[in-house]
């Protein structure tokens, strides 16, 4: 930020004298949390003041942004799997933002297309589906490495998949009304959650058994904050979610019942923000 | 039902049940247009108010909003209503109960025994009928004094949960973002994280990491995970350290059922958690979270209007003596709640809540699709300081990195106590002064890099 | 109100017993402001409180409402002088309030029509002009009345008078425009205050020696809260617009320099409010 | 003129003088952009306000943002700025300004020195990067005490102003309303009518009438008129008792022509005025009117935002040692501000003013033809309740039935004193208590039908 010509431009100039640091802000290295901002009287000193108006400029921004389908669409559809388009019932941005009810039903055209989709011998084992949610960005950056570490494993273990979905304008129980187009039993969708100051694009996938119009949240399971590197990794994200799936099948529920009780890969993905370790 | 009308001008509104004069009358939100019950008009929702006004608190013992037989919340608020407590107002209208509660001589006391004789509907219909300044005055009155290891509610108080949140839950991360709140002389109502993934392992990991440091810095505050209530009774049952049990909960049966809970489960998860008699100074172990439009998300609403539905929440908690009920009020989302419409919601929650006689807290926050910002949350903390509320949330910088949104920081929770002169939790504040954090009741000291505390995350 | 189909509907259910009136209630019938309303505590009580949300309720309503440009050209015609019709620059309702600057201009057909209205062989000595400004009921109701009682006397005094001249969403200083173009070396306005609780409909009056566009109000005179009966009377409120646009005329000017000194008329206008006189 | 930019990530922006970057930095407002003047994002405005901040103070006695030549206003912030009382400061920059206004050091006594040495301009800049409650905390330090009657600003008081309105300045009704205001314990700031006309003879009778109450009851208060100035002055050669002398001002020598007033009209104004002697504590005899808008309103902006000007506003009036200076922060309408642009705009006014050394009061207040209610109403006033404002309107049930909107009413002054402890002036109080009409500090007593006020009506 430049004051005058006379001064070069710099992005930060520094804590000032009359807010120095926290003793403790070298903590910072072990979380992406605001921590040690150090303090004016008990108040917020004016870097990190604007440097928060700033993230939130920015995060509205992302919420609004649309999803790319056509890069998202090669990107899954280099994974292997057949890739289908669809939208929800939400006209727009700020219809999908106002009319959740919209954003999880199938907008008619969509919901023909889908049926229309030849049924399988047997149904299958899972439809994917892949969505905008509240960040299309965590869709187009971590949908497809997921995917890319989950697929395999569920190929190895002979899951018989629906075509991949990607949804736009979509909320969480969309997923229930395409599962149950495509004959599937058990719909799992990956969507981008809303976005926070640090977390723009950090995915959530949620998971239902037996997924059709009416499933209430306690019947769904949820893994989030799926973002490399600064939250949930692909490799244990993918884990995760196969354990999950397995057991749903095994069991054949989701919801409370059901508990994410995966045991942790080597190494726990737990460790993998702390620098110091 | 009664169908119920109101004439304002030439004007003639109709009213079909207690439930549509309810959602009328209630002060414009996206959650109720979305529903299609609001108002069509502002003038409309003034007749209704005024029909409200002239309704006898009676007529609430009577006529359910959702009926007695559907919903096991409507059963728990006519089974558990104190008719003792009710007669001091059982002659008045809901207009006259707003004057009865603004008089000079309703204090804390006055309120407090009435409590038990409130429904959660009577107390919303009140509020629907009321400005935000007639609900700072009362709720200021009113008081509800919880304990476990900390005492929350005294007047001149206010206290601050910690909420060190991690994305993958790291325990050092975790342990960085406590330092951080307690060396802002945050905590004092819990030290509670909310679990990224609801692992039982990794929630009893996180549970004895919490104890442990609770024990070793013998800090007069208690731990919570906020995992799911199933998930909290597996931990209990596998002897971890709970002190308070966390659950989300709504305003009918089906939001509840939604949600993986019922009342029957509530009481269990109470009843283990009370054995367990980890508190020193009381034993209120639940911790609840509420906010308007779950109802609605979860398609539980049965046409009653989402403040009516929110004050029915607190109907269920009060029967299990929380120590702490918090209003996650701009969580959720603009499509229910959006812009000023979050700073009226949290204080109508607020007010209801107290007039309840719970222990209230407010989440003061909003998303990033809503279309509010830190200004916003500056405006309801403080007309929350001035209403008296129990406490606030203290979330490292405001940006919560896993829940994604933004609350209040540990630097607004210094701003309120140094603005209305409000201090921690007194067991809380002995303990600061201990450990020379702070420089008098309202100020922080300047800690110096040798601390005991930073050890904390050396662990 | 009725709170239930056994109890008869009633406005005014009384004050209560627990917010008695204030002893001094009766000295309400000497203002229309609202005094002597109770309290409960200190506040105000539930039945002044809902009253007055139903007043902004219709406060606001009353803003929003468009003119009835067809009933006020009748009125103003039947009192004489040719009546002409003009639009602000402002598009629409939202735009007039939002776009002040709009509102002060003419539409450009607007501005043409005035400037093909044929010269007089002399200026007109006044343009006066009707506009809708944030009340259109106050335009409706009480200009017609207003001028009723001042016409004759500007009549009687020799006035040469340029077609009125109603405006839609018009601002106090499109008169100038309109002014200079008649070639009015006077112009005076009468448009709808903004409107009030309990004075939804009151009538300002403001008058500019030698119009043009750029006047500052310092080089305006104003007269105000024109309705009757509650506010000022038409007599009244002609009596000091005569009496302004005479000395204007007289000294060559108008604003802070001239002062609205009309004796009073009598009975005075004052003592219209005053029940117990 | 010197062109300044700022980089956020990959956006660059230019803001080519400190004209242009203080109304980029500033925060949204419908008025700014009316005049074209706004940032055109959310993120070009926080850019700026990154620049803001790198800004020395120094620039600002170095540039103005209206030239010295073509403003008196200028000319009057420039020669009479105080380099000693700037000195403690002098090296900060914007940013820095705003963390040492923050600073637990940094108390009322250190506010009053500089004072003189901040301009207008600096006082905008630092409230453009404070969020509201930066504003409200240091706005609670900084005092400006002023004396006329009644002693004003002192903390811990909150003083009002009756405003008994009429819309034919009808002497009963005039004196009903005052009946009303001073029942409830209002009125300590001034009785002020907003006259319907400027008749001179009018006025004079206005000014007697306020005149002969204040005496006949003893009442430690002040009168205004509040016609034009020179109406005023004229009174005053006619030998009518004038307390006060009000006057609207604004921001630039462009839109106090358009008000039909110079700084030498209003000097000479006050020097009538004092030289009348009337005050008996103290000799603060103006009452200057503000608001944001007013500017832009007459075209007289020059390009600078409507927040800066308001502060240029408060350069002018400090040259007068103003007894009352009132930011009628909603009154003018939508077009300038609206919905929560009033409350933000309310609490900046306030700010800015008591920066400045002023004695601040803020009519809290909407028009209908704005997105505002009166649960706005209630915000602003609580915050600025908090930020220990001096004193604030009450006008009868809140409607101005000659001024055409609503205000706060003497119920709402009763529910900030009530809420936030607040007392009225201190000779007021003790002629409230003479007057047995309060009940203790905060509380009305309940009076009767034979009070000796009310014989004030049939005079
Ligand atoms: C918003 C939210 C809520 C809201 C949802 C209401 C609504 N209409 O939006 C409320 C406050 C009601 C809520 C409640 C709960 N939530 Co929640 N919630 C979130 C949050 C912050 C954002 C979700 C999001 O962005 N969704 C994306 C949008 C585009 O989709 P959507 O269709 O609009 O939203 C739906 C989902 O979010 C779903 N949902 C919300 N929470 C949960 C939790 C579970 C387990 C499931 C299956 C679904 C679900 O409900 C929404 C409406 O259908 C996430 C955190 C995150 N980083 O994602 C936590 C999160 C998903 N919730 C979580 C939990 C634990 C809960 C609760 C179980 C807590 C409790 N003990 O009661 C409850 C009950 C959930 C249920 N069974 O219904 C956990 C899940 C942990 C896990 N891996 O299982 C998360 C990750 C936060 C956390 N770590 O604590 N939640
Ligand atoms: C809004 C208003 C203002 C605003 C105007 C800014 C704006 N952009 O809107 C502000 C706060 C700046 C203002 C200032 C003053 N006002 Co004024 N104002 C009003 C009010 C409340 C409403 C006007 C309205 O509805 N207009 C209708 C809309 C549709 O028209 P508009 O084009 O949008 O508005 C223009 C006029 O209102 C005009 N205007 C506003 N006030 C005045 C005063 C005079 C004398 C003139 C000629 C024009 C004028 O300015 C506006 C913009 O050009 C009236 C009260 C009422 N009941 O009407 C008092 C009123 C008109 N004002 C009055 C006065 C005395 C003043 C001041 C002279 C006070 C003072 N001592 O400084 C100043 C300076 C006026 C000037 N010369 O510019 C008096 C006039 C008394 C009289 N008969 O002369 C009134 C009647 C209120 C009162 N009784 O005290 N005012």
């Amino acid at each position: 930020m430049s004051a005058s010509p006379a001064a070069p431009p710099s992005a930060d100039p520094g804590p000032s004298a009359l807010a120095p640091p926290d003793p403790w802000h070298t903590l910072g290295r072990f979380t992406p949390a605001r921590i040690g901002l150090g303090r004016a009287g008990g108040s917020l000193p004016t870097r990190p003041a604007l440097a928060f108006q700033l993230a939130h400029a920015r995060a509205r921004d992302a919420v609004q942004r649309a999803l790319d389908t056509d890069a998202l669409r090669r990107d899954l559809a280099r994974l292997g799997p057949a890739v289908l388009e669809a939208r929800s019932a939400a006209p727009d941005r700020a219809g999908f933002i106002a009319r959740p009810d919209l954003g999880r039903a199938l907008a008619p055209a969509s919901a023909a297309a889908l049926a229309a989709v030849p049924p399988p011998p047997a149904p299958f084992d899972a439809a994917l589906v892949v969505a905008d949610g509240l960040s299309a960005r965590a869709a187009e950056r971590h949908a497809a490495p997921l995917l890319a570490a989950l697929l395999p494993r569920l190929d190895r273990a002979g899951w018989r998949l629906a075509p991949l979905v990607i949804v736009t304008q979509g909320r969480v129980a969309v997923a229930d009304e395409i599962g149950a187009a495509l004959g599937a039993r058990m719909a799992v969708i990956l969507l981008g959650e809303r976005p926070g100051l640090s977390s723009p694009d950090s995915l959530g996938a949620y998971l239902t058994w037996a997924p059709r119009r009416g499933r209430t949240n306690a019947e769904r399971n949820c893994i989030s904050n799926i973002r490399e590197p600064d939250g949930l990794g692909y490799a244990a994200a993918a884990h995760k979610l196969f354990h999950l799936m397995h057991e749903a099948r095994r069991r054949g529920l989701s919801g409370v019942d059901l508990k994410e009780d995966a045991p942790a890969l080597d190494p726990p993905p737990a460790a993998r923000l702390d620098g110091a370790q | 039902m009664t169908v119920r009308s109101g004439s304002v001008g030439a004007m003639r509104h109709r009213f079909d049940d207690l439930r549509t004069l309810l959602a009328r009358a209630s002060p414009a939100r996206s959650g109720d247009r979305l529903a299609g019950i609001a108002a069509a008009s502002a003038e409309e929702r003034v007749a209704a108010q005024m029909a409200l006004a002239d309704l006898p608190l009676r007529v609430f013992l009577d006529e359910a909003v959702i009926p007695y037989e559907t919903d096991e919340i409507t059963r728990i608020i006519v089974d558990t209503h104190d008719a003792a407590a009710f007669a001091p107002i059982a002659h008045l209208t809901v207009g006259g109960f707003r004057e009865w509660l603004l008089a000079y001589e309703t204090d804390g006391a006055a309120l407090a025994a009435v409590a038990p004789g409130i429904t959660p509907e009577m107390a919303a219909a009140v509020s629907k009928i009321m400005r935000l300044q007639d609900m700072v005055l009362v709720a200021r009155k009113a008081r509800a004094v919880a304990r476990f290891r900390s005492t929350l509610g005294l007047p001149g108080r206010l206290a601050s949960r910690l909420q060190p949140n991690h994305p993958t839950d790291d325990e050092k991360g975790i342990a960085a973002a406590i330092v951080d709140g307690l060396m802002y002389g945050c905590g004092d109502a819990v030290i509670g994280i909310n679990p990224a993934t609801d692992n039982l392992a990794q929630v009893t990991r996180l549970l004895e990491m919490l104890d442990g440091i609770i024990r070793a810095y013998e800090i007069p505050t208690q731990s919570c995970v906020l995992t799911h209530v199933t998930t909290a009774l597996e931990a209990m049952r596998g002897g971890a350290p709970v002190d308070l049990v966390f659950q989300s909960i709504g305003g009918t049966e089906a939001v509840n059922r939604s949600f993986g809970v019922t009342a029957a489960l509530l009481a269990e998860a109470h009843a283990a958690a009370a054995s367990l008699g980890r508190g020193s100074v009381g034993d209120n172990v639940m911790y609840f979270e509420t906010g308007q439009g779950s109802a609605r998300s979860a398609d539980g609403h049965h046409g009653v209007d989402q403040q009516t539905l929110e004050a029915r929440a607190y109907g269920l908690a009060r029967t299990f003596r929380p120590f702490l009920v918090n209003s996650v009020v701009g969580f959720i989302g603009p499509e229910y709640l959006n812009g000023r419409e979050i700073i009226r919601a949290g204080i109508e929650d607020h007010f209801c809540g107290k007039l309840l006689g719970l222990p209230m807290g407010v989440d003061v926050c909003y998303t990033n699709h809503a279309d509010a910002d830190s200004d916003d949350v500056d405006v309801l903390l403080t007309l929350l300081g001035n209403a008296g509320v129990n406490f606030v949330m203290g979330v490292p910088g405001a940006d919560d990195i896993m829940l994604n949104y933004q609350s209040t920081s540990f630097h607004d929770v210094l701003y309120l106590r140094q603005t209305q002169g409000l201090r921690p939790a007194p067991e809380f504040e002995a303990w600061l002064d201990r450990m020379r954090l702070f420089d008098g009741p309202l100020r922080l000291a300047r800690a110096d890099a040798g601390h005991a505390l930073l050890g904390l995350a050396r662990r």
